[in-house]
């Protein structure tokens, strides 16, 4: 028997562990580039040029490119890392893990203005919290779907 | 074999000076280092009506800390793939050089002072606690992040110069697999025991830095655990040996991804040592607050008795 | 509750499954790994009357191997100021990449094939370790110096490609403090427990190189302790945890400070575990020579019964 | 009380400790440069000058220019950095390490030949082993001076 994986059973979390990191290697490595002034000028002059110069798939490109940080998450991106790539879009913590969650930027800050998301609900996948991948995307965008 | 009476006094005293000449800890500080708290102190935005209620938590640790300046700071921290990509992952590193530079994580290097670090006891550490089967990483070459420098912003404010020496201390906790609770208590009880045989009468303080609930990732980013923060400020006051056999999982699950940091506040915790002769320490301040930014801050300060 | 006979026999046989489909450690091979050596097959040297008894004593391992080549090999070794200089020392160093090049020690790289890794098998003996509190820094990016690529031509000769993947295990024994015995030895047995929670059916085998008696520097250069190390090779197969005790001054003192390497060799032995079951190892090879250049040359190899 | 080096007692022998390492930091990362091939040959090829690229002390960089090993090794330098000095002067190992025995190159290899240098009287600093200091330098060039 492997390892042990206690932690696959929480929506909407991954956690990036040695498979997630060698899955992602290039992807985060680029991103670690971006902590040079001069990379980052570089890579906003031509971001796809950027791109190609990195053994990346080109999956990991589309997701770069998309700024879907959830796809990058996907495919072996860690938060730390991909938040050069918002540091380079001039953008703060709180915008990128909004945009994680499909509310928009003042949904995002308000709900953590009242007090952040709760874990009622959103412990384990299967429970009924807003985490919860039946009830992704959240806030406006999720309720357009539904109404 | 009698022992003229003389002889015994001369060696109390002897003790006795050697104990005040050793360097000893004398307090710990916890601390959230959110990166946001940095950026609206660098950007003169502390007095905006979000940010007053987070410093305003810190004045008393400011005017704590005027008073109680120690000569060194062992601060605990993590490294947000800032110094260590993915072609290095140190589970335990500890900064031995003579200076840190403030990083650049992207939105250009904070406009704070160089750290300057402590060479000597730093070393010192680091050779007693791998002879303790600790199996730390020396670094004498490292830029360091929010997680090191927003703590010492909320401290100390904004001087020209740090007023003391820091040695940095990284922990992994991106990577999987991070440290154990346990595994961090038991280091801060190796480094006690370190700081304690160093023989210059040096006041050191133990920082733990990172939590408290926060989540930065996936449609769960947002993720807030006040019940669970507060039981934690409680037990790693009271019982921070029990604490320290929770589990990973139970923090990913309540606290958030992030929320992982916390692991790192047992290592200060380890280094109070009540357990071996003064009792519980005094809590100096305690403080929480949310939100900045994704995360809820918390604050301890403990004293040694 | 009373459990139907077939019952068990299926359960006794998904058991035997079970593990036939584990990764299993099956030998390890501990050898001196003298930089001169690699330069005397590199450049042709090894017919020469001066090299031939040493290159003697490894044909039997080279015929050995053959016969048992791995499905992998965890090389446990210590980097020259190669990989690693003073700005960032790692006590215990896994490495996880999927190739390593032979590096540029100052007389350019030696001519021998890239090290081709085993990413999987590597991390996941990282992430068990990690969690039994070992303190492991993961590399993911390293040039290997001769520590690692003398023992492999040793065994292997001079192939085009080297005939298996390699997981390199750097250990810190040029900076002090280094890693203690019997820190190594319960290293050792943790490595084990990894491998054999790998579900895939490989055979691995640990090999633990560096020494024997040794001193490059000072007035004292060129010490050889022939006794030291003929005793350590009797007490390395019959009675490692004792062996495990000996403290760093008596290395340094008996077998020089580069005699100081031999504790590397208690790692791989701590992975043989046969304390937990089947007897102690089998010696499939024992040869000692000296000189190669300033050291002496042990080698051994043991298998797993 | 500090913590204890009991290492302190063996003749000819320094070990490489933390306080030896911040004593030698910029000599052995000197040391380092000369890993990549285009340094060894600005270091060739004016050595003063690439000398004085580093914070080193004026007398690490004389020890340098002297080649006097025993010399580094008093100021911080380690044998494995040292070693990049003398690989960059085509030198092997047994002849780096021979140099710090006041033996020529034929008398070294010789006495490795025999055997190796003999721990007896060499293991504590008094006992009268040829390693200790009241011996040095060793071979033809100590005889020379008791003759
Ligand atoms: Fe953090
Ligand atoms: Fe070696």
């Amino acid at each position: 028997m492997a390892l042990d994986k206690p932690y696959k059973d929480i929506p909407g979390t991954t956690i990036f562990d040695a498979d997630q990191s060698r899955l992602g290697y290039h992807l985060n490595q680029f991103c670690m580039s971006l902590m040079k002034a001069g990379n980052r000028a570089r890579f906003k002059a031509d971001e796809r040029a950027y791109l190609d110069e990195w053994a990346m798939t080109e999956e990991q490109k589309q997701a770069v490119l998309a700024r879907d940080l959830n796809w990058c998450i996907r495919l072996g991106g860690n938060i730390y890392f991909l938040a050069k790539i918002g540091a380079t879009d001039g953008k703060s913590f709180q915008q990128m893990a909004g945009s994680m969650t499909g509310m928009s930027e003042e949904e995002y800050r308000n709900m953590m203005v009242a007090g952040g998301r709760s874990v009622e609900g959103n412990r384990v996948i299967g429970e009924d919290g807003d985490a919860q991948a039946h009830r992704q995307p959240q806030g406006r965008a999720g309720r357009k779907g539904s109404q | 074999m009698a022992t003229p009476r003389h002889t015994v006094s001369r060696r109390a005293a002897l003790v006795a000076r050697e104990v005040n000449d050793m360097a000893r800890i004398t307090a710990s500080v916890y601390t959230s280092h959110v990166p946001a708290i940095g950026a609206a102190l660098d950007s003169g935005k502390c007095g905006e009506p979000y940010w007053q209620p987070v410093f305003k938590g810190y004045e008393p640790s400011q005017a704590w800390i005027r008073a109680n300046t120690p000569d060194v700071i062992f601060l605990v921290y993590n490294d947000h793939a800032t110094a260590f990509s993915l072609d290095l992952i140190p589970t335990f590193a500890i900064g031995c050089a003579a200076e840190f530079q403030p990083a650049d994580e992207g939105w250009g290097p904070r406009p704070v002072p160089v750290v300057k670090g402590h060479p000597e006891l730093a070393a010192h550490i680091a050779q007693s606690v791998i002879q303790d089967d600790f199996d730390l990483t020396i670094v004498n070459k490292m830029d360091v992040d929010h997680g090191l420098t927003v703590p010492l912003s909320l401290l100390f404010g904004q001087p020209a110069a740090w007023p003391c020496p820091v040695i940095p201390f990284a922990v992994n906790v991106v990577q999987y697999p991070v440290p154990s609770g346990r595994r961090c208590f038991n280091l801060g009880r190796a480094i006690r025991k370190a700081v304690a045989a160093f023989d210059q009468p040096l006041k050191v303080q133990i920082w733990g830095t990172g939590g408290m609930s926060h989540q930065l990732q996936g449609p769960r980013a947002g993720l807030i655990n006040r019940e669970f923060d507060q039981a934690f400020l409680d037990q790693l006051i009271a019982d921070p040996a029990a604490l320290a056999q929770k589990p990973h999982i139970d923090y990913v699950r309540e606290a958030g991804s992030e929320g992982i940091e916390l692991v790192m506040w047992l290592i200060a915790r380890g280094a109070m040592g009540d357990e071996s002769g003064p009792g519980t320490p005094r809590v100096a301040h305690r403080f929480y607050h949310v939100p900045a930014s994704n995360t809820a801050v918390g604050h301890l300060i403990l004293e040694n008795t």
